[in-house]
């Protein structure tokens, strides 16, 4: 078989817990996302769509969830016989086991996977962030630049700079430093947690830093820093377009709450970037005499005899007659009640809002709502933030 | 549990459905949103754990390769059975058969290298949720030779003129089929028969000379094979005509017949598109009315049904409509009593008004 | 790396296979053992990374599908890309294309939709391990409209005469594209063209009423085009009839011959048949010969090629011939220069003796 | 989606320690067997010829060969999109984690995958074994006798009797007993390895087995006693057929040979009961004018121009003039030197055997030679046993 140019490795271990319980049984990147979508879905759509059909899924908790989701891969394209994804858990070794100790040390773990595909260059991302992001045409950039690693960045407000991990680079793109969370940010270009290296490079330093017992074993920290340090070719690559990271309650809420826009910065109706998913064979939704929608986006197998405004509605929600959903995110099989009253709220997955109850602070700026998953707010109830 | 493969037969299908089936069959209509005609029989039987299907095809059936791939959306690309569409491509010289007998003979391999016992006939016009292991059951039970389906219907609509009805006897005999009007009993043109059997009245019925085998190995054979009735008692529409097919779909918006034919333990699936959920912009008026995925509206809508990928503009209005996947109605257009195939374009203001008995049709890709 | 999108076109070819061909397109007719012609053209364009290809069929395809699956075999069964049989099912009355012309006209979508901006077109005649990423720098540095892949022959064999010829001018241009003997310069029926440039020129055949693309758009266009010509220089056999058939299958049994056209880095890939190894029982006796999977062999095999699962029983000698999938060879049956088509059975202590110029050959499925 | 019937759970975790090297780098259910296939060949080509579609297989070492080699199921028909085949090697989880201490607990330790489909059977499997069996008849007789778990059983020799687990039977097939090496065995009814469980059944025995501190964790020595003792209805269902272990390097021999037989036992070609193997996609097999082969199997790929006897080649084999190859089992792409002699031996995949060296003992009953993976033997030398 031929090796493969371009294996991706995907580090989906984080336990995102300013999500709150919206991650208690869910890694971070199988949180649901805009209606029909879980976060993973769209690197690895981007992935598919930038031609790279061999992606490995690093999971640190219970990998179960991620590996029923990905299954054999296939709403992704990536149900291929020789490549394809595979979930990576950390799993016991004949020299013992343990955590995944850091990002650099999952991927150095995993070393035995990359090397039966051969790759020529190493595509590292994190399954963090919303984006639609061609990596072909960075691939083409850090190979037309012959670059150890290329980072993919992204302009950021000057003011919030010092939230992320900031590239000074020379004009011509040369990576001369990496800043951890500047105080005094010297570049607006922060890092999206996108790297390509080649292979051969990454191997040295994910074995040089393996053997450091000081190492956090981080990309960030570390395996950068030793890079610049030895003078290797390091380039920045601006990426331009939407990326938002969906870390927290209320930014998960934003971002969802962008794609209602008249013109999102995020066309997930682009057929030539199609977002994939896995889908859940329902039928076409149903909106009632009864009903009254504007301004939402919702997905197939929903029922809706109430009023929906300004939000978005996941696979098999049923809204009854006099209920009222405003500002909010409604995850897949929620129940609303009749009469029920929803403002600014994230309802979970399952969850069964009886009739006439009431949740979320319509205040503008206040503090979202967040329902845990299979919740039960039971009927005539009032329900506000956590 | 005693193997069940399926035959979906649609050499006799008439394509009926004018603008709709200039291009393609009668199985490959799209209907419900997001299906296609031939989902609902392709799914019952999946759910009913039949998992190798093959689909006699002559005519027209290019649009329902591409949509059925190899079976994909109901996991039956496989090694072991799996769905195979098979079209005339017959170039044996000594081949006598002929009518739909000519599939039966020239894809004997299949009933060959199955390892069923049981062999399901369906056509694809019935519209319904059924679990032909319950038929099995009955067939076991009333240790008949054929055992056919029927609906029992409440009220003669015109397709069922079309339709073959059964005279029922004692015991669920069934002891004529015809085309008597008034006879409730409609037949779901279904079967289920043991495959030993299938293939001895198939090699009769050639040597024979027939043409069509249900009607010359089984229908009139009636006094000399007993023949089971087995009744039907959910969901069910026949779509046989332009009329039924309008019809049928706009019944999908009452809530309980939805509910019936589309259940949660019996799902009904299709070729996976990836569409984004769809987007009511402000000022979109939507109101009874099923909405496939993908769709952007920003008008009024009433008593229809969107399939996936629609653009409905400003203060556009559409009622008592039926339009199919990625048609454009620009803004302020009118569409009343109307199927728009898909990849249809409504200009800016246009308006198109049919009758309730008679919708205005429009094949697919035109621009009015 | 520019990404290149590839079509097979039958359309033009012949099925001269006499009875290889009664009931299937030469495309797929068996070769090598356990190939089917197709295979190499399919595995050369994967091999090259070209992941999205369209099959123009015609006639006789029904095995070819069979075959073929939704190139599962070369995993090819995919979302974005993969391969499509299109046969003709062309229901537009205001279609006005003729000839191969109607192929690229009526799936003229799969050009639309694919992300490639060259398409290699390619016929199945032509055996051989190429690599079109190869063809495409060549092409590139050309900066040709067109680039014909040929190659130089050494010795005239007789069915050369059918195929074209170059003459190759300055800076590798093509002159003239025709059939004159004697001139080496074979032209293998493979032409890489940019995407647009091969629709424009569809377009532009069609409007001129033109019915074959390669003919009267390239060739009957030369001075107003550029074609370049690339030199293919591997291993290579041209299957257009009987006879070259037989010899270049026999041709496999030379061993240099074989190793130039089945290489790691480039492997032939086909269905997979889950068949056990091959079997050599006492007194058997094989000599020269390839054999493929599945085979059970009692008896005496020289200078011949055993196809999947064909039996050969106990004092049958069997010499120069080709055995298709799962014949059976009685004891002390007699072939010398024979094809046998797959699933014949030769009695006991038959002799069938063809000539070395002319095999004889029995028809698929034959009792004999 | 509606549950699945049947799930079935292989264990491969043997380590196989007594096939030598053989099983250095590779877990013992993916050592080659029959010119052509890999143990665990058998049990999945069973489940998928019986109509299994979802098997977990339990992997103990380094996960990666057997995931590989599984890829997404294809070959076997297993690449479902619900369903399918998983490798379940164990994991790390958030109360630490560790190795399998038991076939039970491994087991035990995936109740959440088995859970996910909610089965009312679990058949259990172990990858040691060659032979073909329909599970579904076995399933059958397990549900027409509503038994709480069915153990599948053959009659051995009652001299080697007491080398087996010997289930102690009623006439009407109820166990009474399990005797794990008996030395006066009352019965010759030995277990395969081959259970099927009522799925509630399993889950309440493996979680009581679990809270049980001097429990072995095993299913011979614990769990089927524990049922036992509480009299549930164990039924011995009698399998007829062919069935090897195959944990020895002769017994590995042994099996092969059996294959050779004018009518073996176990028929490879039997088209409605294929065995499924992963395709190397060959040419096919080439025999030289110079070659001579008899009672041989022989796969694609390989060129013999020497002499092969009794013996079984896989894919890429190479037998230069000269050679002579007789009892012997020549793994994949083994190249063979001119006038080498080869008896009585298995020779490991990719060695490479120089021109006039001698292996093997053709002595009848004397001990196989084993060459190790990738081994080399240097021309004109000359090996014997290890």
């Amino acid at each position: 078989m031929k090796n493969k140019e371009c294996v991706a490795m995907l580090l989906a271990g984080g336990q995102g817990t300013r999500l709150k319980s919206l991650t208690k049984e869910l890694a971070k990147p199988a949180v649901f996302f805009g209606g029909k979508y879980r976060i993973i879905d769209f690197p690895l759509s981007n992935c598919t769509n930038s031609g790279i059909d061999t992606v490995g899924v690093l999971t640190q908790y219970e990998p179960l969830v991620l590996n029923h989701y990905l299954g054999i891969g296939s709403p992704w394209d990536l149900d291929r016989k020789y490549g394809g994804v595979s979930v990576l858990p950390p799993y016991m070794q004949a020299e013992g086991g343990g955590w995944y100790t850091g990002t650099a040390n999952a991927i150095y773990r995993n070393l035995k996977f990359l090397h039966q595909y051969d790759p020529e260059h190493v595509l590292i991302l994190s399954g963090d962030h919303i984006y639609t992001m061609d990596y072909s045409l960075m691939l083409d950039y850090h190979k037309e630049q012959n670059a150890d690693a290329t980072i993919s960045v992204i302009e950021v407000p000057w003011e919030e700079a010092s939230r992320f991990g900031i590239m000074n680079t020379e004009e011509n793109g040369d990576i001369v430093e990496f800043d951890e969370k500047p105080a005094y940010p010297m570049s607006n270009l922060a890092s999206m947690g996108v790297y390509i290296f080649k292979w051969e490079v990454l191997k040295e330093y994910l074995t040089a830093d393996d053997a450091k017992p000081e190492s956090s074993h981080d990309f960030g920290k570390d395996i950068i820093p030793a890079l610049l340090q030895d003078e290797k070719k390091l380039k920045a690559y601006t990426f331009e377009g939407y990326w938002k990271d969906v870390g927290t309650v209320d930014s998960l809420w934003e971002a969802n709450m962008d794609l209602l826009k008249e013109t999102p910065d995020l066309d997930l109706n682009n057929s030539s970037w199609r977002i994939y998913s896995k889908n859940p064979n329902q039928p076409a939704q149903y909106l009632a005499s009864t009903s009254s929608v504007r301004n939402a986006l919702i997905n197939e197998g929903c029922k809706i005899y109430g009023t929906v405004d300004t939000s978005i509605l996941f696979y098999g929600v049923h809204v009854e007659e006099g209920a009222v959903v405003k500002d909010s995110v409604i995850m897949p099989n929620v129940k609303i009640g009749e009469n029920v009253q929803i403002h600014r709220a994230i309802i979970s997955e399952g969850s069964v809002i009886e009739d006439n109850s009431v949740i979320g602070d319509p205040t503008p700026g206040s503090e979202i709502t967040l329902v845990a998953e299979e919740g039960s707010i039971m009927a005539n109830s009032y329900a506000m933030t956590q | 549990m005693e193997r069940i493969a399926g035959i979906i037969n649609l050499d006799h299908e008439q394509d009926m459905l004018n603008e709709l089936t200039y291009f393609r069959c009668g199985a490959a209509v799209p209907f419900g949103g997001r299906y296609r005609m031939i989902d609902f029989t392709v799914s019952n039987m999946t759910n009913s754990r039949i998992e190798s299907i093959a689909v006699f095809a002559r005519r027209k059936y290019r649009s329902l390769m591409d949509h059925l791939e190899q079976g994909k959306a109901w996991d039956l690309d496989r090694k072991r059975g799996g769905l195979f569409i098979l079209p005339p491509d017959w170039n044996d010289p000594t081949d006598i058969s002929k009518g739909d007998l000519q599939h039966y003979h020239n894809n004997i391999d299949f009933l060959r290298r199955t390892s069923a016992d049981y062999i399901l006939v369906s056509g694809s016009q019935h519209i319904c949720n059924i679990d032909f292991q319950e038929v099995l059951k009955d067939h076991k039970e009333a240790d008949a030779d054929v055992t056919v389906i029927y609906k029992k219907v409440d009220e003669m609509m015109p397709e069922y003129q079309l339709a073959q009805k059964l005279n029922i006897g004692e015991g669920n005999r069934v002891e004529a089929i015809h085309n008597e009007h008034y006879n409730p009993n409609v037949y779901m043109e279904m079967f289920l028969i043991k495959k030993k059997v299938l293939q001895d009245l198939v090699e009769k019925a050639i040597a024979h000379g027939h043409s069509h085998f249900f009607r010359d190995a089984i229908k009139d054979q009636l006094p000399t094979i007993h023949v089971n009735a087995y009744e039907y008692k959910g969901a069910h529409a026949l779509v046989n005509s332009l009329e039924s097919y309008y019809r049928n779909s706009t019944n999908l918006l009452k809530s309980e017949e939805h509910d019936r034919l589309f259940k949660d333990d019996a799902p009904i699936l299709t070729k996976v598109k990836n569409e984004a959920p769809s987007k009511y912009m402000h000022g979109s008026d939507v109101k009874n009315t099923l909405v496939a995925n993908g769709c952007v509206v920003e008008g009024h809508v009433e008593d229809s049904i969107l399939f996936r990928g629609v653009k409905v503009g400003k203060g556009a209005v559409i009622k008592n409509s039926v339009i199919m996947q990625r048609c454009e109605i620009a803004d302020h257009a009118v569409l009343e009593n109307v199927i728009l195939d898909k990849d249809c374009t409504i200009s800016e203001g246009r308006t198109l008004i049919g009758a309730p008995e008679k919708p205005f049709v429009v094949a697919k890709r035109k621009t009015m």
